[in-house]
């Protein structure tokens, strides 16, 4: 079988960055935006997997860097739906737009 | 590798970090163990203790030579030595602080972990500083990360500091992937973590495609970790936060976090970019190519950072752009490399000087504010009638934070300014913004300062001052006096014991 | 006596410090202090004279300061035209102080007065002194000080107030001229100093123009001080002080300070002729001019003091005609007669408390000593033969024609005919016909009398140091020993001349005659009441008002735009940089909506722009 | 015998100490010791003149000790880089000092006019007393600027705190429009400093004007037209020049009146110090050129500010014109070129100070007295106040350039040196000699002339202490106006120093 272009992986990466991206700054409930974080990671994640197997010099750091990454992006989701449960309590809303009492 | 190897490597090296953690899981333990009628606050001293071991054992690591452990995962260079010892004295002061705050809704409901957290983010911290290895610096800046993401939210019944915290997440998150996105594309094309290994790739890479996505990785890092120390455009998330978190997150924040960035930034863009080709032909460095960009990345934040502040009425705010300013200034000196003479006395200067006038000026706001939930200047109106002490403190940090000879501040722009006109042709525009903005930053400096001196007030309550505050203003104010007037006890200190960091 | 001239000046200085801190103390007997100090100097001056009189000029200087490689000196010098003044200054003010002592009895601020005198009289005796035109222009100032404290001595009277600005401002008009010739001299010459300077034009160091522009502002100086046309307005606005000060000041020693420059540059003068010309010609006009307004005042000190500036005219004129020694010869004897007359009006006004002479009238049984001690003065200035106006009115009468000006000339022969008619005019209506005020009023004190008696004697006879009889003794002394001064110690005119004069003047005092006192003609036989000329005349040309809508309005409006400049211009500019500066910072700080994931775009914006730039320009800028 | 600079400038401190040592509520105490504070610098800088007089050479009181060393370049050079503590001084500092030291006494004596906060009055007095002895006697640039911004701090909070009306305005405009002539002042030394490494005053002029050693980077001839640019620019706002002068009339307006004696005094002569010690000093070659413009402006100064005083209704404010209009003679002096006008420049900073601080005081004493210093109100005080009135007569007369008095012969040499080389320019310029007394005499007749107000005839004069200020200032005027050798012969050397350094 022939082998699928590190290109192809870099561009899927990047789709999916753009999209994790554009959740992020777009979507109201505040759940979506945190997942769509979670997306740009992954696709970061892509990358560094993808090179580890097809990169200029392939080595196997790249997988132990994304395994790294899971788990941090995990600790990071966990951190911000805790802080999201503490705001729901007050504000019972999880619409991210209703957070601006501090501005300007 | 086997347990003898293991063994061989030189731990005692490590012993700092090995201290903070100590402390940490002690507290941990303790928080749990204790019975609730033993007030938490003790915990403050005891992670005060700690940290001050670790400055000791720092201190007595000073002289060692470069260690380098589980190949550069850990490495222990007068870059790392030079930058912990800012880290740890700023979280020093930051657990003075702590110990003292008392929130309306009072310290119930947080219980230790308020403590603690301060001391996971500094080992985050102190790993940014002194790591060889991407993945373990990218560890450290996530335990930075998340611990002051809780931090920033720890008043769980606060709605400003839940709010706070939940745009930190969001926007911490996005620069995060963005910086990762960056690391995995610096990866695939050096196929290492190691900054050394990659740096070596990168110097002899002479294909200009290579070249070309390297100027794109180097954005989006750049970009991602700009998150950190707040520079335009990615500082908007700044001042938000500072309002919300608590007074001690906010100087944690604006000190040791921003610290611990610029020490991220330079370790990872310095050791790789600094040797890389900026053209074709290896005629101009990288940097030397594309310092317009970290140039213009300056001075608007410069621009942003004073003009905004104008507006403030809210202190903590009003702090927050004014951090982002200095942040500016100090991305000059990293836009000129300091003029090659002066980079890294420069950054670590500033930061240090940087480091005692805003604690100081926090941990005056911070007792005048009392578990009074106000934060607006005019709660400084007339402090010089109330607590002349307090108000003179105040006055003399927010003098060297506008820069005002006789104070660090002063001594610490001098340096950026050197470094911005030794090289031919310097860069007398980035200046020139940097000398106007500092004259807009008088207005609002001066402003508070009318406030404290000028002003008389209604209320005439002293605000009462525990001591650990006391000394630290102390502390503080003297410093800023002391380094303002001969600086050079902290840079002859820095030169013997750091030297130029060419083992950086 | 010559190496000690210097202390002549200071002891009055030094009497009037000793007057200003102890006056109050002292109180009416300040005068005495005041007399002493100067009846002191005056005697110094005459020895000074004595010894001049076949002695060499003597100069000594020291170095006042250093600029550069050019050393300033300062010093005094005793030149044949100094000693003269010397003494008549230190006279006339003598007699003053003594007169002041009846006049100014029971002022309040009587020390002070003196003190103001003592001073005038130092830096008078300083002018005269000075032997570079520096020093000169120092005490040039310091004596327009003094003038304009003196002039402003009743400071509540507004009037006073308004004279004594004025005085001070127009003098320092032309006193600019002044200095900028001074320094002009400096940068041809490069030297202050009479001598040297006289002697580098001598050599023809400088060119006609250059020179002609020198001469002429020097000229403006000696306009203002003299109260020449067109800066004469001052003169008569500062009879608002007391009377003993105009006699002083105003007709006898500062007025003549112009004459005196013109005199003792005239070698700077004589060197171009464009500049004699002007001198002659203003000196001419101002003669007549003043003189026509002068007939038909009514207060009697400004009468006076128009007479004085067409005085002045006249010894312009002369000097401007080369008659050197007629300009100082009318110098001298005018002092002492105009000193005389307005001494006299003064113990008239002290007598009846009023000025306007329609109010006086038939003073003559009243005031037994001062009516004729007046109509020697009146006769003296209208030049009646013998007395010393005649001879002195002469000797500029024929320089003028001898340089060959008839228009001067003969303008000069009206002059002298209006001046006899405006001041018998004067003193028929104060004199004769019948007392109009019931003011029962007495003879002055001794003490006012007495000065006034002296004067008298020498308005007599003080023509005869210089007259085509006996001898030009004034001219020999002037002229002697002066290597710089090329004019004939007397110049030779037609005796016609003489008789001439002496025509119009007594045919002036007859007209006044049946006018004033026969009145076989009408007052408006000459000019009608209310008639065109009439009201300009009593409006004196309109002079003050032109002033006032020309340079005045002119001052204000650029003052005015000045304002203008500073609160639009530079005010504007300041409300633009700092409304720009606030506006973007209420733009900032509006981008901060607090819309978490607008500061998400703008972190991707940031990043965006960046690489963008990067990819366009391939990462190859610099 | 070095020392003695070292005592001289900091000998205040003795009276800060003192004071802090006061409570706060001891009125006369303090007044007293903040007078006496003001004694020890007065004394030192006599006996300074006494040892000159007495033909000692000022050079053996040349201060030098290490203070400053940026960056680690000691392997190549110990000096690079580094800035000493130097004080020295010559004939022109020392007539500076001498006025400065006299001026501050006298100001402190007439602060007994001060109602409120007499501590913090007299601290921040001497303070800026510390400054100013400092800015007069330092030997580099950057000793310069750190005193220059002491002077700058401690007159914000004077003018802000003691003022009249519109005190915090007229601070804030002080301050910014100071800001930015100190910003530029800051790039200009900094550029230096950073080219040539050295900031000592005789070191640059060597670099500056013979040339031919190494410079960390080199200094284009069009750079250093830039510099100078910029240096004269800085000092021009200090000075004030037309058009940015409007603060400096605010601040005369509004500051109490001991401390607008020591700001038209002495503060603005710093502009003018700088102007002929760095601007001619450093850059002969290069001022030769600009003189021109400086001519220029210093002809529009004395008319501006003539024409400006002439229609204004407040007497300071027509004295705050007139400083402009007499600072004016001071660029037209240094504009000339010519020896006599340097000279003239010179003469006018001192005789301007004695002449401004007489006025001032006077001004002060007036209202006082009556409440007012609007000319409308006043008038016909010389029937009640006689001496007083006698005073101000005497002040107007000195700044009408009376001979006799020191401001003829300043204005007299300043003309002198134009008429050489701008005949034109200072034919136009001499009109303001005249407009000088028009708008002098308008208003001190105005106040003391005509008839008397009711309302004031009840003021009390001056008693003989109150004489004493007034008369050793017109005592001095008087002295220097008689015999200006007094003055002529100190300054000589310096004056010669620069005529050579302008090939003249």
């Amino acid at each position: 079988m022939t082998e699928v272009p590190l290109s192809a992986y870099l561009v899927l990466a990047l789709v999916l960055f753009c999209i994790g991206l554009y959740g992020a700054l777009t979507k109201r409930n505040t759940v979506i935006v945190l997942i769509s974080i979670e997306l740009m990671l992954n696709a970061a994640n892509i990358n560094f997997v993808a090179f580890s197997r097809l990169g200029v010099t392939p080595s196997i750091t790249g997988q132990v860097f994304s395994l790294f990454s899971i788990t941090i992006a995990a600790a990071e989701a966990a951190v911000g739906l805790a802080i999201l449960m503490a705001l729901y309590r007050r504000k019972k809303t999880v619409n991210i737009d209703e957070m601006d009492t501090l501005k300007h | 590798m086997d347990l003898q190897t293991m063994l061989n490597y030189h731990w005692e090296a490590m012993i700092p970090e090995f201290i903070i953690l100590g402390t940490t899981v002690l507290l941990t333990l303790l928080d749990l163990f204790w019975p609730p009628y033993i007030k938490r606050r003790r915990l403050a001293w005891i992670g005060l203790i700690g940290i001050l071991l670790s400055l000791l054992s720092l201190l007595a690591v000073l002289p060692i030579e470069v260690v380098s452990i589980l190949d550069d995962s850990f490495r222990l260079d007068s870059f790392a030595k030079a930058f912990k010892m800012l880290l740890l004295v700023g979280a020093a002061f930051v657990m003075l602080l702590a110990e003292s705050y008392e929130p309306k809704e009072g310290m119930k409901e947080q219980r230790g972990e308020f403590y603690y957290l301060f001391l996971t983010a500094l080992l985050g911290a102190m790993i940014m500083t002194s790591s060889g290895d991407l993945i373990t610096l990218f560890i450290g800046l996530e335990l930075l990360s998340i611990s002051s993401y809780i931090l920033a939210g720890i008043r769980k019944h606060h709605t400003a500091s839940n709010e706070a915290a939940m745009k930190y997440v969001i926007s911490g998150g996005i620069s995060t992937a963005i910086t990762l996105f960056g690391m995995s594309y610096l990866y695939g094309l050096t196929g290492s973590t190691n900054l050394k290994a990659m740096s070596i790739i990168m110097k002899e890479t002479v294909d200009t495609q290579f070249l070309y996505l390297f100027g794109l990785a180097f954005f989006m890092v750049l970009v991602g970790l700009s998150f950190k120390i707040a520079s335009a455009p990615f500082h908007m998330w700044a001042p938000d936060v500072y309002q919300g978190a608590p007074i001690p997150v906010t100087a944690f924040l604006s000190v040791v976090s921003k610290t611990a960035g610029f020490a991220i930034i330079l370790r990872i863009l310095l050791s790789l970019y600094r040797e890389v080709w900026g053209d074709a032909v290896g005629a101009f460095s990288f940097f030397e190519s594309n310092s317009i960009y970290i140039a213009f990345l300056a001075g608007i934040t410069m621009i942003i950072g004073n003009v905004v502040a104008l507006r403030q009425r809210n202190l903590k705010r009003l702090f927050a752009y004014s951090s982002i300013a200095h942040a500016g200034y100090l991305l000059v000196a990293f836009a000129t490399l300091g003029g090659q003479y002066f980079l890294f006395d420069t950054f670590w200067f500033y930061l240090l000087a940087y480091l005692f006038m805003n604690l100081g000026a926090f941990a005056v706001i911070q007792v005048v504010s009392g578990n009074t939930e106000q934060e607006g200047i005019d709660m400084l109106t007339g402090l010089y009638q109330r607590s002349p002490w307090l108000a003179v403190a105040m006055g003399i940090s927010i003098l060297s934070l506008a820069g005002i000879p006789g104070t660090a501040g002063f001594i610490a722009k001098v340096s950026i300014f050197l470094g911005a006109f030794a090289v031919d042709p310097g860069f007398y525009v980035l200046a020139a913004i940097m000398a106007g903005t500092t004259v807009i930053s008088y207005i609002y400096y001066f402003g508070i300062l009318v406030q404290l001196f000028l002003r008389s007030s209604i209320i005439q309550t002293k605000p009462k001052v525990p001591a650990g505050i006391n000394i630290l203003v102390a502390v503080c104010v003297l410093m800023t006096i002391l380094f303002g007037l001969a600086p050079n006890i902290a840079l002859d200190f820095f030169h013997q014991h750091f030297g130029d960091l060419l083992d950086f | 006596m010559m190496e000690n001239a210097w202390l002549i000046p200071l002891i009055p200085l030094f009497s009037s410090v000793i007057l200003l801190i102890f006056g109050k103390q002292l109180r009416e007997s300040a005068a005495y202090i005041g007399i002493l100090a100067v009846l002191v100097s005056f005697i110094c001056s005459v020895i000074v004279l004595v010894e001049r009189i076949d002695a060499p000029t003597y100069k000594q200087e020291i170095v006042w300061l250093v600029t550069g490689e050019v050393n300033i000196t300062a010093g005094f010098e005793v030149t044949a035209l100094n000693t003269l003044l010397l003494v008549m200054v230190s006279l006339v003010s003598c007699l003053v102080q003594i007169y002041s002592k009846g006049y100014m009895e029971g002022e309040k601020r009587f020390s002070i007065f003196y003190t103001y005198l003592g001073f005038f009289t130092f830096a008078m005796l300083g002018l005269v002194l000075s032997p570079n035109l520096l020093q000169l222009y120092f005490f040039w100032e310091l004596v327009g000080l003094g003038s304009f404290l003196l002039i402003g001595f009743y400071f509540y009277k507004k009037e006073a107030k308004e004279a004594a600005k004025k005085a001070f401002i127009m003098t320092r008009i032309g006193d600019l001229g002044l200095l900028i010739a001074i320094i002009l001299l400096f940068w041809k010459t490069g030297s202050f100093d009479f001598q040297e300077i006289f002697s580098s034009i001598g050599a023809g160091e400088i060119s006609g123009g250059m020179l002609t522009l020198i001469a002429l502002l020097l000229f403006a100086g000696a306009v203002g001080k003299s109260g020449q046309f067109p800066l004469h307005s001052w003169l008569p606005d500062a009879m608002e002080g007391p009377t003993p000060v105009s006699a002083l000041i105003h007709a006898a020693t500062m007025v003549a300070a112009g004459v005196y420059l013109v005199a003792v540059t005239f070698p700077i003068f004589s060197a171009s002729s464009t500049a004699m010309e002007t001198v002659a010609v203003i000196g001419g006009f101002t003669a007549i001019f003043a003189a026509s307004i002068a007939l038909v005042q009514k207060d009697i000190k400004r009468i006076l003091a128009y007479s004085t500036i067409s005085q002045l005219g006249y010894m312009m004129l002369a000097l401007g005609t080369a008659g050197y020694t007629a300009g100082i010869f009318h110098l001298l004897t005018h002092a002492f007669f105009k000193a005389l007359l307005f001494l006299a009006a003064g113990s008239i006004i002290h007598a009846i408390h009023t000025q306007d002479i329609y109010k006086m009238g038939g003073l003559w049984k009243k005031m037994r000593l001062t009516s004729p001690l007046f109509l020697i003065g009146a006769l003296s200035i209208s030049g009646v033969p013998l007395l010393s106006g005649f001879f002195s009115k002469d000797e500029i009468l024929v320089s003028a024609w001898v340089n060959g000006n008839f228009l001067l000339f003969w303008i000069a022969m009206i002059t002298a005919f209006l001046t006899s008619f405006y001041v018998f005019r004067l003193f028929f209506l104060i004199f004769t016909g019948q007392p109009k005020t019931e003011v029962v009023s007495k003879e002055s004190p001794f003490s006012m009398v007495l000065p006034m008696g002296i004067l008298g004697i020498l308005a007599v006879c003080s023509g005869y140091i210089q007259t085509p009889w006996f001898g030009s003794y004034l001219g020999e002394f002037l002229v002697k020993g002066n290597k710089f001064l090329l004019v004939p110690a007397h110049s030779e005119g037609p005796a016609w001349i003489m008789a001439a004069a002496a025509v119009f003047s007594l045919s002036g005092i007859l007209l006044a005659y049946l006018i004033y006192v026969k009145q076989t003609i009408s007052r408006n036989f000459l000019i009608k009441e209310g008639s065109f000329i009439n009201t300009t005349l009593i409006n004196k040309y309109f002079i003050d008002e032109t002033y006032y809508f020309t340079v005045g309005k002119t001052v204000k409006g650029l003052a005015l735009f000045c304002s203008y400049i500073e609160r639009f211009v530079i005010g504007g500019f300041e409300w633009a940089v700092t409304g720009t500066i606030r506006s973007l910072g209420s733009a900032g700080a509006r981008l901060q909506s607090g819309q978490v994931q607008v500061y998400g775009v703008a972190v991707f914006a940031g990043l965006a722009v960046l690489v963008i730039i990067y990819a366009l320009t391939g990462g190859l800028i610099r | 015998m070095t020392f003695l600079l070292s005592v001289l400038v900091f000998s205040p401190i003795l009276g800060i100490l003192l004071l802090l040592l006061t409570s706060k509520q001891h009125e006369s105490n303090l007044k007293m010791f903040g007078f006496i504070g003001t004694v020890p610098p007065l004394l030192v800088s006599l006996i300074l003149y006494q040892y000159y007089a007495s033909g000692a050479s000022l050079a053996d009181f040349t201060i030098k000790n290490n203070w400053i060393r940026f960056g680690n370049l000691s392997q190549y050079d110990a000096k690079l880089f580094t800035v000493d503590y130097e004080l020295a001084i010559d004939g022109f500092s020392l007539v500076l000092v001498l006025m400065t030291a006299l001026l501050t006494s006298l100001a402190a004596f007439a602060s007994h006019s001060i109602k409120k906060e007499w501590k913090g009055y007299f601290v921040l007095l001497l303070f800026l007393e510390i400054g100013m002895l400092g800015v007069f006697t330092a030997q580099n640039l950057v000793l310069f600027f750190l005193f220059f911004e002491l002077t700058l701090i401690s007159a914000f909070f004077l003018v802000g705190k003691w003022g009249f009306a519109e005190k915090e305005k007229a601070a804030y405009s002080f301050l910014l429009y100071n800001g930015i002539g100190s910003a530029i002042l800051l790039i200009v030394i900094m550029i230096l400093f950073a080219r040539a490494g050295t900031t000592n005053i005789q070191a640059l002029t060597h670099i500056i004007t013979i040339g031919g050693v190494p410079t960390i980077a080199p200094i284009s001839a069009t750079m250093k037209y830039a510099l100078l640019v910029g240096l004269v620019a800085a000092f021009a706002i200090k000075l004030p020049i037309f058009p940015m002068h409007r603060w400096m009339v605010m601040v005369h307006v509004e500051a109490p009146t001991p401390i607008v004696m020591l700001h038209a005094g002495v503060l603005l002569k710093i502009g003018a110090y700088g102007m002929i010690r760095f601007g001619m000093g450093i850059f002969p070659e290069q001022f030769k050129s600009v003189a021109i413009y400086l001519a220029v402006l210093g002809v529009i100064n004395f008319l501006y500010g003539a024409f400006m005083a002439f229609i204004q209704t407040d007497f300071k404010r027509v004295l705050a014109y007139s400083s402009i209009s007499h600072m004016g003679v001071v660029l037209i002096g240094l504009g000339s070129l010519q020896a006599a006008g340097v000279q003239g420049a010179v003469f006018q900073v001192v005789s301007h100070g004695l002449i401004a601080a007489l006025l001032f005081y006077l001004v002060g004493i007036i209202q006082e007295k009556t409440d007012t210093s609007l000319i409308s109100d006043l008038g016909g005080l010389a029937k009640t106040v006689p001496r007083l009135s006698g005073w101000l007569l005497a002040g107007s007369f000195a700044s009408l350039g009376l001979p006799g008095m020191s401001g003829f012969v300043s204005e007299f040499l300043a003309f002198l040196g134009l008429f050489k080389s701008e005949p034109w320019l200072a034919a136009i310029g001499s009109i303001g000699i005249v407009m000088t007394a028009v708008y002098m005499l308008r208003a001190v007749l105005d106040i003391t002339f005509g008839k008397e107000k009711e309302k004031y005839e009840h003021l009390t004069d001056l008693n003989w202490l109150q004489q004493i200020p007034a008369g050793i200032l017109l005592l001095l005027i008087v002295s220097i106006g008689v015999y200006p050798s007094l003055l002529g012969e100190p300054l000589q050397r310096t004056l010669d120093a620069i005529m050579i350094g302008i090939g003249r």
